[in-house]
């Protein structure tokens, strides 16, 4: 079971903190929470029109942009992924 | 919306003229440059310092008028920049430049038009141009605390006999309508000089700001028919209605 | 002018004579205004090796051509001086209201020098401008002392003030402004101190003027509109306020904790934004002209930490929180509190603290000298050891100078993570490379805004880069370098370029002044304000020496969580980025390049 | 149908665009200090912009002499014709709101005029806490509504 954790607007979306999902990869993973979450999780994260420009996907705190296998990356039990909205600040 | 009862030709070109308009009414309509002194758009027009003098032809005669109290209707044609007006105006312009000549504000106005002080014509150190700006603007407001005295080379504006006049307000609109600053106000603390009379500001309760004079604030009062804040600057007026609506107690300080 | 208002304010505290000049054009089309323009007239007018609290130093307080405009977020004026917890150029901005109210008033720059006898304040209602004695002022924290001004002056004026931190010559000490901005970093606040200094209180009923009206209405519009339209500007901060950075900075395994030891905090998400959003924010709010409005109201209703304020900001929140190993948000919050009434800089504070605790831990801090147990994550010592540092009470006195020096007297200074003696801020540079290089080569001592590579590497914004990376991090340093230089200099908010970039603030600058500006010719002016930083750096006794990390972010891999096991790799990207910036292998800019850019 | 300002303080973050704004439009530079529209700050980032609520039975008209200031029946705008000025500020003094100034460099009263019919302070102001809507019952609600919501935020904030 890989931990999903959601952050910020996201949170909202799905109205929770933290969940737990049995996938083989992050595609797999990010379609289930797609159907479970409805629209505004698909619009804001994964949806029928792929990934979203404006969403953070970190898998074991690296972007999913930067691994190599990336949405076939496969996942693990202990695996986490956060998923953030774009924010920033500093 | 008034129909245009008759036509006028200025400087050559055919204008339509509303019932009731004066002549200087039109030729600013028409952007065309007049100097003009004691006029003012709040004020009845007097034609007092007819500076703005035009030629018309008026049935078939041509003669020269103060285009400010002129009924425009009453002329076909009108010239404004004639060789007939050219030397009425550097006229007018000497008389006053004569009286006031020591006035920036005149000397301006005239060397707008061109017109440089005579050295021929002696000189009186006036501030008043005798435009009677400040005797009209006290006038309607239903004051009529100043007017004018004696005549001729000795006529003078300001209150009756000299005396400060006892039914003035304070507001300094005669002060702040005059065109050549003419007239002398004064205020230190919470007290206003005008006239040779001193008038008590009332000081604002949250700053201070001495903002009105009593006198003035109690016109307002027999004008409106209603109570006006005596206690609040206009500044903490709206302060105090931002507060009222965050309905934040005027007290507290919570200002900043 | 346009721009410009045109005129520089300058005190001479010594003989208490104020006079005005002109703003010298030539200059100001040069360095742009604000950081870069003040800067310049430091360098040309102080000796670089000067005693940063002695009477020779100069502290201008500086707008920029787009300060108190429409143009997006136009709040900002800088604090330039010597900085005296580095030494070097010391370059702090701040937002709010104070800096567009000296332009009204008619000023570009205001330069303080010399050295009063006793407390002053400088008082300036357009033109005219008094200096005031201060005495029943000195000692009196931030915000009593704005009300306190305010009602002697004018209500609606705006105050730059220091509190006791300043006073007390803190070296990490700030200037605050309107209560809750301040120009934080560098310590700025102890030179006002040092000058006996308390407040420049300014009102002003002038204008700012723009040479072409339509151009400027048009580019401002622009550039709100894509504000407007982006995610992080319009979504992110005004409801989480910057510390919506708190959890994804943990996330990735870069949330610096107990002082820099590892970079992932348990509980992290206990002093998060969203945390803060449900508990703790009350309302936002906006600097001038901001369509932002990042600023956090924020209260404490009860307990030990009661306190009603501003902030904190996403850096003060990890400096007192996971780098201090606290996740007690009311007292985060308390502590942030206090350094606004203080005046100190709470990035330095809580990381001097967290340096402290690491002493204390290792045994080298007594219990007896601190008052307290030091322990990473005592709530109660963050609230105190702050307040103990404003007033140097006791071990505060110690920490007042900052963790390099305290570190350095008990022997340890690879245990201060600061570079330049400036404290590092809240991101793990061994987890995010170009970090590390932009800490390591900041020309005001460790700082993350100048440049922010967070950005790409965290962000992805405006391109995705891999934190690990290093091959490409030099040139996108230089470049984000020399943009939030030439940003700073206008008088604009770096939280702007998350939505737009150099041609829209070029379009803004240049309509406004009625100077063209091409994005290149913007972004060359950044670059010369780095090299002029530079130069006076190195006129200063800074070497390449200087260019380096604490030895933990080299040697000691990080303890725990996503980048466990990684170092940073500074030392192996520092020639490329002398190289790309022009200077030679000693870090010292090329004749060449002092000749390309005007410096020469 | 008239339009009318809508300012609803909730939303305001005090940033100052509209009184930017209304002086750039009217002045033609920025300068708060003469714009027609002031955001007063409150504590807790409590701010509120305020401008001319052009009254149905204005006092700054009734005591105003000249003519020089005229409800606009179609729009209305209470308009101050500058011209007929004559600088006795009793429309200042009258108003019970502060919200009528007389400029010394122009020697006229000033406020706001609704920029004719396209208020720049609506159109600049970033919250939406100044719009510019038809006069109706809807917005009337509206405004109710968030004077109600406003005092309720403050309470909360205390003071």
């Amino acid at each position: 079971m890989a931990t999903v954790r959601f952050f910020a607007t996201i949170r909202q979306l799905t109205g929770q903190k933290e969940t737990s999902l049995r996938s083989d990869t992050v595609q797999e993973l990010l379609q289930a929470l797609a159907e479970k979450h409805g629209v505004g999780f698909q619009k804001a994260v994964y949806g029928p029109g792929g990934l979203s420009d404006e969403a953070i996907i970190l898998i074991n705190g690296r972007h999913l942009e930067h691994l190599p296998a990336g949405l076939k990356t496969k996942l693990e039990n202990e695996d986490v992924v956060a998923i953030f909205p774009l924010v920033g600040g500093g | 919306m008034d129909k245009p009862t008759s036509s006028l030709n200025v400087d050559g070109k055919e204008v339509q003229v509303l019932p009731g308009e004066l002549l200087l009414d039109v030729l600013k309509k028409l952007g065309v440059d007049i100097p003009t002194l004691c006029n003012h758009e709040g004020l009845e027009p007097v034609g007092s310092c007819r500076l703005c003098i035009v030629e018309v032809k008026e049935r078939n005669r041509n003669r020269l008028v103060a285009s400010c109290i002129y009924p425009a209707q009453r002329a076909t044609e009108v010239r404004t920049n004639s060789p007939r007006v050219k030397a009425a105006r550097q006229f007018l312009f000497n008389l006053l430049l004569a009286r006031n000549g020591d006035n920036e504000s005149i000397r301006q106005l005239a060397a707008r038009y061109g017109i440089v002080r005579s050295k021929r014509l002696p000189v009186r150190p006036d501030k008043c141009t005798l435009c009677l700006r400040c005797v009209r603007a006290c006038a309607t407001q239903g004051i009529g605390a100043i007017g004018t005295s004696f005549r001729g080379r000795q006529k003078e504006v300001g209150p009756p006999f000299g005396d400060p006049p006892e039914n003035c307000i304070g507001c300094a609109a005669c002060a702040r309508v005059c065109p050549a600053g003419a007239i002398e106000v004064k205020e230190k603390n919470n007290i206003r000089e005008i006239w040779g009379q001193e008038f008590v500001l009332v000081r604002c309760e949250r700053c201070g700001e001495a903002f009105a004079t009593r006198k003035q604030l109690d016109w307002i009062e027999k004008e409106l028919g209603q109570e006006v804040d005596k206690k609040l600057c206009p500044r903490c007026r709206q302060r105090a209605q931002a507060e009222s609506m965050t309905k934040v107690g005027r007290n507290k300080r919570e200002v900043n | 002018m346009y721009g410009w208002v045109g005129k520089i304010l300058r005190v001479d505290l010594t003989s208490g004579k104020v006079s005005t000049e002109p703003l010298n054009t030539s200059l100001a089309r040069k360095f742009i205004g604000a950081r870069g323009l003040a800067e310049k007239i430091l360098r040309d007018e102080i000796a670089p090796d000067i005693d940063p609290l002695s009477a020779e130093n100069k502290l201008i307080f500086a707008t920029g051509p787009l300060t108190g405009t429409l143009a997006t977020s136009g709040s900002r004026y800088n604090v330039v001086t010597k900085g005296p917890l580095t030494g070097t150029v010391a370059a702090s901005n701040s937002g709010g209201f104070f800096g567009p109210e000296l332009k009204y008033a008619g000023y570009d720059l205001v330069i303080i020098e010399g050295k009063a006898n006793k407390p002053m304040y400088l008082w300036i209602y357009n033109d005219k401008v008094k200096l005031r004695c201060a005495e029943h002022l000195w000692g009196k924290l931030t915000d009593e002392a704005t009300d306190l001004l305010l009602e002697e002056t004018d209500p609606e004026a705006k105050v730059s003030c220091i509190g006791p931190g300043g006073e007390n010559l803190v070296l990490f000490a700030g200037i605050i402004n309107d209560k809750h901005r301040a120009a934080g970093r560098t310590g700025v606040g102890a030179v006002m101190g040092s000058k006996k200094l308390k407040a420049i209180v300014v009102r002003g009923t002038g204008g700012v003027k723009v040479a072409d009206k339509d151009a400027f209405r048009e580019a401002v519009l622009d550039a709100r509109a894509k504000l407007k339209a982006h995610p992080v500007t319009s979504g992110g901060l005004p409801t989480y306020g910057t510390n919506v950075l708190i959890n994804i900075l943990n996330e990735a395994g870069s949330l610096p904790t107990y002082n820099f030891r590892t970079g992932y905090f348990e509980t992290a998400d206990k002093i998060s934004g969203e945390t803060m959003a449900d508990t703790k924010y009350v309302r936002n709010k906006a600097c001038t002209a901001c369509t932002i409005a990042c600023g956090q109201v924020s209260a404490v209703k009860s307990g030990p930490y009661a306190v009603a304020g501003e902030g904190p900001e996403y850096e003060a929140t990890w400096a007192y929180g996971s780098q201090c190993g606290v996740d007690d948000v009311d007292a985060i919050i308390k502590a942030n509190n206090l350094c606004d009434q203080l005046g100190i800089d709470p990035i330095t504070m809580g990381s001097t603290i967290a340096c402290a605790m690491e002493l204390f831990e290792e045994g080298l801090i007594d219990r007896e000298a601190a008052g307290l147990a030091l322990n990473f994550g005592n709530a109660e010592a963050i609230v105190k050891l702050t307040e103990d540092a404003g007033y140097k009470r006791g071990l505060g006195a110690e920490l007042a100078e900052g963790s390099y020096r305290l570190a350095e007297r008990y022997g340890r200074p690879e245990l201060s993570m600061s570079v330049k003696k400036q404290e590092m801020p809240a991101y793990d540079p061994r987890g995010i490379q170009g970090i590390g290089l932009e800490y390591a080569t900041s020309n005001r001592g460790a700082c993350h805004v100048r440049g922010y590579l967070i950005s790409p590497e965290i962000l992805g914004i405006p391109e995705k880069l891999d934190p690990d990376s290093i091959d490409e991090k030099p040139g996108w340093l230089k470049t984000f370098q020399d943009l939030t230089a030439a940003l700073d200099s206008t008088g604009i908010c770096l939280f702007t370029t998350f939505a737009i970039g150099a041609p829209e603030i070029a379009a803004m600058l240049s309509a406004a002044t009625g100077v063209e500006y091409t994005v290149d010719d913007f972004m060359q002016a950044g670059d010369r304000i780095w090299n002029l930083e530079r130069l006076f750096n190195l006129e200063a006794g800074l070497t390449a020496a200087d260019d380096k990390l604490p030895p933990r972010m080299i040697e000691e891999p990080i303890a725990t969580g996503p980048n466990k096991g990684k170092v940073s790799k500074v030392p192996e990207m520092m020639s490329k980025y002398y190289q790309v910036r022009g200077w030679d292998d000693d870090g010292v800019p090329t004749g060449e390049k002092l000749a390309e850019l005007g410096l020469a | 149908m008239s339009n009318i300002l809508l300012i609803s303080p909730d939303r305001c973050r005090g940033c100052g665009s509209c009184e930017l704004a209304c002086s750039f439009k009217h002045e033609g530079e920025f300068r708060p200090a003469a714009a027609r529209i002031s955001v007063l700050r409150f504590k807790a980032g409590i701010s509120v912009p305020l401008t001319c609520l052009q009254c149905d039975e204005p006092y700054c008209m009734a005591v105003c002499k000249t003519g020089a200031i005229v409800k606009n029946e179609v729009s209305g705008v209470v308009e101050v014709d500058g011209d007929k000025c004559i600088g006795c500020r009793m429309c200042v003094m009258a108003c019970p709101f502060g919200n009528i100034n007389y400029s010394i460099a122009t020697k006229q009263a000033v406020k706001c005029d609704y920029c004719g019919g396209e208020p720049e302070c609506a159109l600049w102001c970033p919250e939406q806490a100044i719009e510019y809507v038809p006069q109706d019952t809807a917005t009337l609600g509206r405004k109710k509504d968030y004077s109600a919501r406003f005092a309720r935020l403050v309470e909360e904030v205390g003071s």
